[in-house]
């Protein structure tokens, strides 16, 4: 029997001016990390709201990672500051509710750290791929 | 720049970053006991932080400061250079198994000119 | 349903390496709403754009997908190839198959795989796309600068000049700033006053400038373009359209012993004065705290002798309000406090002055006027140290001094020590340096001449300790390169102190919600590209306000901060930013969630009438997003727990639409 | 046993009715048991002295009812608060969701409210008559001949019996005693949980969530989800769906629910009380009060009118949402 490589399915939410730009950076610079990574761009983090990372996993993402400016540059001064707040929030429930912590992650990415970029989607979809399909959040109904 | 061992024992002991120094000199301006000195506080910093280590365990500058803390008051970027001085004394002293002292040795070393204050401070440095 | 058409760009062989763009463009024709799908060789080229333009009119399309380059790269272009086809250029999407796929992958299969997965989620943003206007507002053309030292004297003149109105709110009784106070200025030792007073009759003659002297800001409304200002005008109890500026009331006032702040506290003036004989307005204030007759009705002399008839005792705080289209903050510095320091004697002896007090020693119109004599006894000095980075370049755990460097100390204490030296060859000047910092246009050539040619003994070092010994100030300090350690006898120690931001601007900066650093600076919108700029629209920066500058430093600044004004004023209208936040009123529940986050004060709540399904009528508060003020970060649509505040262009159901197209 | 009796509450409710400093009192009316006691306003002295009761099944938070039941209603309206009450009305008014110079407050002391699920199961279905007499209840069942005694101290809810204050932090009259802050054990459970492995949490939250019906009772019960149109109503907010439609919709909707009342949640346990399932809602929301406690400092949301919410606010300092885990890992 053949056995199927497990390819995760990573849903990266970028801010348009830091980490968006710092992943055009690594492709600039031909870094390469996995095409199980998909990227969906928003003005800031602070626009990402819990309800989008909450309808990745229930559309069956098997993890979903946050990037945006570093704290101190936010292109709006402060907005990354709430979603740091909102995420640990967010991050410490879903740990409570028994959900893997490695699914979840915020990282930020400026605008010239295409390496960064690059070296960090390589170790969160490692460390996806590690777990597993994501099963304790999928809806059933939307299977792949 | 790698760091020796006494550098870095040096540096943990003291607690003190001598990378933080500007050079601006503060620190001997406001020694009281800066003629007496070989080497004098700003260059115990540069010295530590060069790791020039051995010149310093050998100079009699380590038993001329005070302790009176003036360049660490004055020190304008929190260096503190008595610190240095003080871990630097301390490993000399740690180095020189001669001069180790304990309570035993005390009586003898008694007479009417000697400060009491003096034995008590030596008993305690030497006989770590 | 939108009539998607899909353009899928090779970028030569920059994608069509990695990807299979046929099968790209084939795979995105069977997405929703997609009636046409192609690939080129260069989209972005002219006959790439005549090819979206061509399929739009052939397929009527409604919306276009490319997926290409980034849409930091090209987003611009085929946006404005949308509009030149006649659609809403907020109706395209770029699917990133370039920098976020061909190039970061190897394999055709699985680059293929991504590239058709991005496009999907473009097709599917795209669907819900609606078409965006530019919202537009206009611009009162008008701007107020706040501060009228040299920096905002320098802005009104360039707004002025070019024909737009500008009103200076300053604090004092007179606009001047510190420069007024100056001797000379380095590095052409030009006279402060010679180069600045001509500036200051300028401002006061300009038709366009009004002067609010004796004045300040005390609220803040609106946004750029349509700022509502409150200035308080303080009572200074003279008609100041009414005083001639004679002087006559100053010299015949009893109460004569008020510390003149003009000279630092070094000399007196009277209860009603002029602070300068240059003051722009010339017009005498009533210190209330002085004033005999103000505190308990004993006196009334000025009001006898005033042939105008100018006083008037009973006068009040009169509060203006005014619009305005731009605002320019150039509130300058002051030097930091001595108290903390008590290592250089400053409280414990006259003789150890700070270097703005030797600027009024040496001044013609100073307290000795300009004959350098030690404050204590008037006796000349014949040994002077003065000592560099008092205060200035500390580590931030020193609570007594700031970290930065103050920058300007250098330069005139080279320019102190060479006057000193040039007036007086008998005076012996000793400077103690930690590094000395010219980085200017014949500076460094400046300072060389205070060593060569005029004898300053510049030392490597710092003085550790000032004792007042009778008549001598002991200063004990250390000469790094010799090695060792200097007593020299002086007869004046003077403090380079380090400079700080007017700590007044504190409030103010609230009020016009831009944001200050750790030391009160005001923050810059960039630092490199938007130095003049504060991150908040319409609001400018001049001056010392922004970070420590000497004059010509701020001078340039001041003009490049009006160019800014000029550029916003010259617009009719302002056309923002589309992708806007904004309220749906019907789900509003008016909790003030999505206000509190709003870096820009966008949001504000108002009370609107619904009418109920029972036909009755019902007020309740609800958010309303200022279109002009929002940048569209986004951050109250998840502070909202309602979900009735929505960002244009990333609109929730947009982004969860990507979402389910990424992860089907 | 309450310290303040029916008579006193309804004399205060007919007299401020009389003298027209209100015009309507929203208090608990009887229901068909003793326990179903349920909210309702009343207009006139007749129905007061018909149906008002207070007894140790008055649990249910009256601030919510502020929101919708003013709209056309002329004059003041009374409302009794009990302590926890206080804090929803405080938050609501920071949200600016009623108008005080509506409203008549009377803070009014509790002593702690019964769980009935508690007395059941003591005493079994059948209920028929509870008597909430001294420190204990007599419970009539249509299969026992005797009225069974239960001590009220063992059948108190969870949330009385870690009651986080006996203190009213609003109102215009106050009725008996104020009463103090009580540093509670509130946490405590959640910290069990905190402390189990994952999978053991997961299946713990598997176990519980599943029973969930989608009734909504929690959401319409808690004093905080006032939204004039909630996202799982709403269509076009993505997440709209009204039954579980599989494990995951459970487990969404009750991440959202408690997301979206975080920094906001009193704590008051309405979600809990009302559920026909008995989750232990309140578990969630205390894990967010918990963690923005230790994460951000104390926070009491409506402690005070107009505070600000953790949610809504942050320092420079503020750790990263990856250090959440690490923090409780070394705690642990």
């Amino acid at each position: 029997m053949q056995v199927n490589e497990f390819k995760p399915l990573i849903v990266a939410f970028c801010c348009n001016w830091c980490s968006y730009a710092g992943a055009d950076l690594a492709g600039n610079n031909r870094l390469n990390y996995p095409a199980d990574v998909k990227i969906i761009r928003v003005p800031c983090s602070c626009r990402v709201n819990p309800m989008f990372i909450l309808r990745a996993f229930q559309r069956g993402a098997d993890g979903v990672i946050l990037c945006g400016c570093h704290p101190g540059d936010c292109h709006y001064t402060s907005g990354n500051y709430y979603t740091r707040r909102r995420m640990a929030a967010l991050f410490s429930m879903l740990d409570f509710l028994g959900i893997e912590k490695e699914r979840t992650r915020v990282e930020w990415v400026s605008a010239a750290e295409g390496a960064k970029f690059a070296a960090t989607m390589n170790d969160f979809v490692e460390k996806v791929t590690a777990l597993g399909p994501n099963k304790r959040l999928e809806d059933l109904r939307c299977k792949r | 720049m790698h760091k020796t061992y006494l550098q870095e024992e040096i540096i943990r002991m003291s607690g003190v970053n001598p990378s933080k120094c500007m050079r601006c000199g503060k620190c001997s301006a406001s020694c009281p006991a800066y003629d007496e000195m070989e080497y004098h506080p700003h260059q115990f910093v540069n010295m530590v932080e060069s790791g020039d280590i051995e010149p310093l365990l050998k100079s009699e500058s380590l038993y001329k400061c005070l302790s009176c803390f003036a360049c660490i008051e004055r020190c304008p970027r929190g260096v503190e250079p008595a610190k240095l001085v003080e871990a630097v004394r301390l490993t000399a002293i740690r180095k020189q198994g001669a001069n180790h002292m304990t309570a035993n040795d005390v009586p003898a070393l008694l007479d009417d000119e000697m400060p009491q204050q003096a034995i008590v401070s030596a008993f305690r440095k030497y006989s770590k | 349903m939108q009539r998607v058409g899909v353009f899928v760009c090779w970028c030569g062989s920059n994608i069509a390496g990695t990807v299979d763009v046929q099968a790209v463009s084939e795979a995105l024709k069977n997405e929703p709403g997609v009636v046409f799908s192609t690939n080129y060789q260069y989209m972005c080229s002219q006959a790439g754009q005549n090819m979206i333009i061509d399929a739009v009119k052939e397929h009527n399309l409604t919306g276009i997908v490319v997926c290409s380059c980034s849409p930091r790269m090209h987003e611009a272009t085929f946006r404005k190839t949308a509009a030149a086809a006649g659609l809403n250029p907020y109706m395209v999407e770029i699917a990133n198959i370039r920098e976020q796929c061909s190039w970061v992958h190897k394999d055709m299969m699985t680059g293929t795989e991504k590239a058709i997965i991005l496009g999907k989620a473009a097709v599917a943003k795209v669907n819900l796309n609606t078409p965006l206007t530019p919202g537009e507002s206009p611009v009162t053309k008008r701007a107020l600068v706040i501060g009228g030292g040299i920096a905002g004297i320098q802005t009104a003149l360039d707004i002025a000049d070019a024909g737009f109105e500008v009103d200076i709110v300053e604090k004092k009784p007179t606009i001047g700033g510190k420069m007024a106070q100056l001797d000379k200025t380095f590095p052409t030792l030009d006279c402060a006053a010679c180069i600045l007073t001509p500036k200051m009759v300028d401002v006061a003659q300009n038709e366009k400038i009004r002067i609010f002297s004796y004045s300040e800001v005390t609220d803040v409304k609106g946004f750029v373009g349509n700022f509502d200002v409150t200035i308080k005008k303080n009572a200074r109890f003279v008609k100041e359209d009414i005083c001639t500026g004679c002087g006559a009331c100053v010299e015949k006032c009893p109460m004569k012993k008020v510390p003149n702040e003009f000279n630092l506290g070094m000399d007196n003036r009277s209860a009603i004065y002029i602070p300068f004989a240059q003051a722009v307005p010339k017009v005498a204030t009533i210190d209330p705290n002085a004033c005999n007759m103000l505190k308990n009705g004993k006196c009334g002399l000025c009001a006898k002798v005033c042939a105008a008839g100018a006083i008037d005792y009973t006068q009040k705080d009169e509060y203006i309000e005014e619009k305005y289209g731009a605002i320019v903050v150039a509130t300058g510095f002051n030097p930091i406090s001595m108290e903390k320091f008590d290592e250089f004697a400053y409280n414990q002896s006259k003789d150890v002055i700070t270097s703005l007090e030797f600027e009024r020693l040496t001044n013609a119109a100073g307290p000795t006027a300009g004959k350098l004599l030690r404050p204590s006894d008037h006796e000349h000095p014949h040994t002077i140290v003065f000592v560099q980075c008092v205060g200035s370049r500390c580590d931030s755990c020193a609570e007594k001094g700031k970290e930065y460097c103050s920058k300007i100390c250098c330069m005139y204490t080279a320019k102190h020590a060479m006057l000193t030296r040039d007036k007086y060859p008998d005076t012996e000047v000793y400077v103690f340096y930690i590094d000395v910092r010219t980085p200017g246009k014949n500076f460094d050539e400046f300072y060389r001449r205070a060593v060569e040619e005029y004898g300053v003994k510049y030392v490597k070092g710092m003085v550790g300790k000032v004792t007042p010994e009778g008549k001598k100030l002991k200063v004990q300090a250390s000469d790094l390169i010799a090695n060792k350690q200097l007593h020299i006898d002086a007869d004046l120690v003077v403090l380079a102190a380090a400079i700080e931001p007017d700590q007044t601007a504190r409030p103010l900066a609230t009020m016009l919600t831009a944001s200050m650093d750790t030391n009160d600076f005001f923050t810059e919108a960039h630092p490199k590209l938007r130095p003049v700029e504060s991150p908040t629209a319409g609001v400018f920066l001049s001056g010392a306000c922004q970070g420590p500058k000497d004059i010509p430093e701020t001078v340039s600044q001041a003009g490049a901060a009006a160019s800014k004004v000029i550029g916003l004023l010259a617009k009719d209208k302002l056309t923002g930013n589309p992708c806007v936040a904004s309220s749906n009123e019907l789900m509003c529940n008016g909790c003030s969630s999505c206000e509190r986050v709003c870096p820009y004060g966008a949001i504000t709540y108002v009370d609107k009438e619904f009418r109920m399904p029972d036909r009755t009528t019902k007020v309740r508060r609800v958010a309303s997003v200022n279109p002009a003020v929002c940048q569209g970060c986004g951050c109250c649509t998840v502070a909202c727990p309602s979900g009735a505040m929505d960002l244009r262009g990333f609109a929730n159901n947009q982004i969860m639409a990507e979402v389910d197209a990424i992860c089907k | 046993m309450q310290t303040i009796t029916r008579d006193q509450l309804l004399d205060k409710a007919v007299s401020l009715l009389a003298d027209g400093t209100v015009t309507a009192v929203l208090g608990w009316s009887k229901g068909e048991f003793d326990y179903d006691v349920t909210p309702a306003v009343f207009k006139t002295e007749a129905e007061l002295k018909e149906n008002f009761v207070w007894n140790d099944f008055c649990g249910a938070n009256f601030s919510k009812y502020l929101v919708a039941k003013m709209d056309r209603l002329e004059g003041k309206m009374l409302v009794f608060l009990k302590p926890c009450d206080t804090y929803s009305f405080n938050q609501l008014l920071t949200e600016h969701r009623f108008d005080r110079e509506k409203v008549y407050a009377v803070g009014i002391p509790c002593e702690g409210m019964v769980d009935i699920a508690k007395v059941k199961a003591i005493c079994g279905e059948g209920i028929s008559s509870v008597d909430c007499g001294g420190d204990k209840l007599l419970v009539t069942t249509l299969y026992e001949e005797q009225p069974v005694e239960v001590a009220t101290a063992e059948v108190l809810a969870e949330r009385c019996v870690n009651c986080k204050s006996k203190k009213h932090v609003a109102y215009d009259e106050l009725l008996g005693e104020e009463g103090e802050v009580i540093d509670s054990n509130r946490f405590d459970e959640v910290e069990k949980l905190e402390a189990m492995t994952p999978d053991e949490r997961f299946a713990f939250w598997q176990n519980e969530l599943s029973r969930c019906i989608r009734c909504n009772a929690c959401r319409d019960a808690c004093p905080a989800c006032t939204c004039e149109k909630c996202v799982f109503d709403n269509p076009n907010s993505g997440v709209e769906n009204k039954a579980p439609a599989n494990s995951f919709e459970e487990k969404m909707f009750h991440i959202i629910r408690a997301y979206h009342v975080a920094g906001r949640c009193t704590d008051c346990g309405e979600c809990s009380r009302v559920c026909p399932q008995n989750i232990p809602l309140h578990l969630l929301n205390r894990k967010f009060i918990k963690d923005m406690n230790e994460f951000y400092g104390e926070y009491q949301a409506g402690a005070e009118v107009g505070s600000r919410a953790p949610l809504v606010d942050y320092t420079t300092e503020d750790l990263e949402p990856g250090e959440v885990f690490d923090r409780r890992d070394t705690n642990a």
